[in-house]
């Protein structure tokens, strides 16, 4: 799918907290053969790039700055900025968090912040809540796709509320990517039923008992997940329906 | 002079750039004083005693 | 995974019955590549053998014959039976049918059923409800895997009970199939994760818009699934937890 | 003399065996009077007046 | 409703288990106006009776003794046959468990204690698994109601497949009592919505934080619960609908 | 609870839309004793008061006037004030819609509409989203409650992401009153025991099949949660736990 | 004069007030072009032609 | 002689019925060798030795 200028094949991103060393992550990439790769933007000891920098141009992974833990609109617009100049990309995963303890996004600073960052020439991806009225308000702000969140970053709950999530795939036409809750293979899989173009997976990889074996199994679920959307399920019914022939049974 | 880099006080000679604080362009970005310096500018951006500069670089995130 | 004496590699299994025509149920167990493939026992309108046996021939598929529409104890022995003399395994998919409407097991009827087959020389796998309890008794009389129901036959409603597939799992070490309800790829994922040894999909590929499309997807789905259990899932927090560092925040 | 095949009624002449009465052997399985007949036994097995054959082979089933 | 030969008119049945002291379970069985109380026989140790005996005597409720912790229909029956004597009622709550650690009934044996136990002039209440089909065969071998769970004992899990207990609802004509996994009032309404007679609760009430407030919120959830549902609910629709109207709205 | 300047009593409240007739409407009144029952602000043909105003006054009931159906933060003040210059109360149930089809809110303008409308001296009840941030940027704004849904106005659907009302309760400091979504009374149970303070039932009651039945049945409903979650309910178990002794069991 | 009354044309004596085409003083509120009017202001609130005037009630809401 | 009672052996008078064990009759039952004995039947059921005499009442139970 197109987001902003650049072309993205793969419907499983990433992200890259929680892993105990670079090696995993160059092992979990390989497997998980990301669309996006997101990292966090913080404060260099020594002055100078990390090694993640160096890992990421090695594997030839586009990547996704965010703005996590920021509080407000400014600091978020700020932080993007600096990823943006570290980074070299326009993309920025916009992120306003409300609230410490949930992290859910403050969906009015949110909002303000991406309509802020696409006048400076930003690639906008909001982190926001399945709100298909919010998700309508930051396409109409620029933004250049929607991150719903399934459930509480790091929870693994999944997708609490499926049918927020189809409201928010219904209400705009721009890439819907699943960002937050997912736990395991059959959450990415849902997502993509119900009509998610991409799943980002952090935690549920790197705090895996094995990060690699999640991230391919997770790589499998959003690829299973969308071709069984586009193979029309079956619809569900409270009654049974037999999948053998009834006529010709024989007398026993 | 007396500045603050990612919140730590450091002596620094005077006169001092931005692009002297910072050795490197690439991976990293800077902040003075809260608001972000381009790379180019750097070389241009003279220090001030008390100014306070945040260095940042990509870490593994969510 | 040994079933009896057959060793079965595919973890996906597929039941026949709802599509048009044989030339697409070829396309369909070429894109599932099924483990086993049930059929069920109808009279034979020339009294010879129908066109469906040749077809599974070709495609060297091992056949499952099951004992669908059977209401009692009965009318499954023989129909299983019949079903050995017919296509020369001692394979069954025991059904014994306690109510027409609902079809589900009754299983009663099915443990006294199991334990005359398995003294017949069958290697029986019986069709039964998520009750850990009646899996031990199956067990107990010879039983080479349980089929345990995630809902309804053909309501792909999934699985509206998961605790209970796993009490099933817990309760036996013969393999799990999950049998009945599958809808769609998730749902395939969710029943690996919750420790089954495969998944038998029918009504959810047959009656799928795009029936070749499905099997693939629920293809893909199972392996996602049953990786994702391996690979050791994180644990489900009512709480958040950041997937990015707190520490190194910049003053902005 | 009549019996029934299928469930449906027909004349056959006498003696019938019941591998008279199905020609194939691969792929079909046969119960007289609700018993099944293994495919060896079929041309020892006569046929009387009135019989119930069930002839049955593998259709597309769940 | 008929019980046998005893009109119970209270749809809320407690269980006494759990309680510090005789003193709070008067209480209680003040506060819940219990239709029926059920009690479990144990040894004696003055081989007289229990002080349990006369506090439900002076407080004039209907008792039925359990068969709680028997693993055989041999040793149920026995201890069904032990409650009768001891209490001088022939009403008895049929448990033939199936696993210590689960809990769950061996439908199997419940069935074979229950054509027992009715032979011998049982009025026979048996705890089940939310299974239409044993339903069914319990009520043809004379049961007076059945008793499925909704999750399992003391779990507080609520009803894990309402469908499951819709469909117990539509199999049998006896009294369907919810018995096991209520954990507070909305548990308790819905199961009255779902076609259920009465509730038992033990666990929910004995063990809550204030078990005598407990009681008195159950006793009105399950007045709710039975309202409603004769009440008609509206349809689940997954539109919404307004209620307001939408016409003579002013220009402003 | 207090609201504003009034005391409110009783923990149910009451839409009054969708009723065929007055006469039904005051029974219903009088089976629910409502503790605030809401109108809509309309055009009267006859530029007169309608009847509706004089059934209210007499029943002596504190009245609520909405802004449903304003689609824009401006037209929901308009319309607040219009309701408080016809009804005389500075109550007012805030819904600034953001979407005609799902009547979800429009958050953004919803806050806005709420500060202007406070500084005007409303006491504001806004009809919001399940989102705690929302919610208190709502009461920063002064608002005297917030009002979250438990799903779509009308669905029946009941509180699909219970997680999500408990966030908002712990959020927020004022009566939350669970608006939209309530289908029959263990959903206004379950709202109870999640913390709410109240329950505001619209189209559950007035397109019941029996109107007054259902309005009695959620007056016990919201008495029983209420009660429920006072008296702090047992613990979920995911496995079982004996609800009678072990001890002394017989030798049978 | 021609007004707009809760959007429908109707011709009113010139002068009319606010107060004298709406009766009731309890019950209704009133808006006129937009603006609402509060019921002490209605008497000396004049009307023009071409305004628009909404006059609201109360009616059953959810 | 030596009888079990509830699991516990006691030394009882030789003769002896199942009566004079067990003073009670309302509230109690009594298992003779795993078999349910009626009240009225304890005064004429001797004990021997090595019987297992089991004696219940109602305890609270879910």
């Amino acid at each position: 799918m197109r987001i902003g200028t650049i072309e993205v094949t793969s419907r499983l991103w990433i992200g890259t907290g929680g892993l105990s060393s670079l090696a995993t992550l160059r092992d979990v990439i390989d497997a998980a053969d990301p669309g996006l790769v997101t990292v966090s933007m913080r404060r260099s000891s020594d002055l100078g790039p990390s090694g993640l920098i160096a890992l990421l141009r090695e594997r030839h992974v586009d990547v996704l700055p965010n703005t996590a833990g920021c509080l407000s609109a400014r600091e978020a617009v700020r932080t993007a900025q600096l990823g943006r100049e570290a980074l070299g990309t326009s993309l920025v995963k916009l992120e306003v968090i409300g609230d410490e303890r949930s992290l859910l996004p403050d969906v009015v600073g949110l909002v303000s912040a991406a309509t802020e960052l696409v006048a400076d020439g930003f690639t906008v991806l909001p982190y926001t809540t399945a709100d298909p009225v919010v998700a309508r308000r930051l396409v109409d702000a620029g933004c250049a796709a929607v991150m719903p969140l399934g459930s509480p970053i790091g929870s693994g709950l999944g997708i609490t509320d499926p049918s927020a999530i189809e409201r928010v795939r219904a209400a705009v036409d721009v890439p819907v990517v699943l960002d937050a809750g997912i736990g395991t293979a059959s959450d990415a899989a849902l997502a993509m039923e119900l009509g998610c173009d991409a799943v980002l997976a952090a935690t549920a990889i790197t705090r895996a008992e094995q990060p690699v074996a999640m991230a391919k199994a997770l790589r499998l679920a959003v690829m299973a997940g969308h071709r069984a959307r586009a193979a029309g399920r079956i619809p569900r019914l409270t009654e049974a329906r037999p999948s053998s022939p009834m006529a010709g049974r024989a007398a026993l | 002079m007396k500045i603050l880099v990612n919140g730590d006080p450091r002596e620094v000679p005077t006169p001092c750039s931005l692009g002297e604080l910072v050795p490197h362009r690439s991976g990293v970005a800077a902040a003075l004083n809260g608001n972000v310096i381009r790379g180019m500018d750097w070389d241009h951006t003279a220090l001030s005693d008390g100014d306070a500069v945040e260095v940042l670089t990509a870490f593994q995130g969510g």
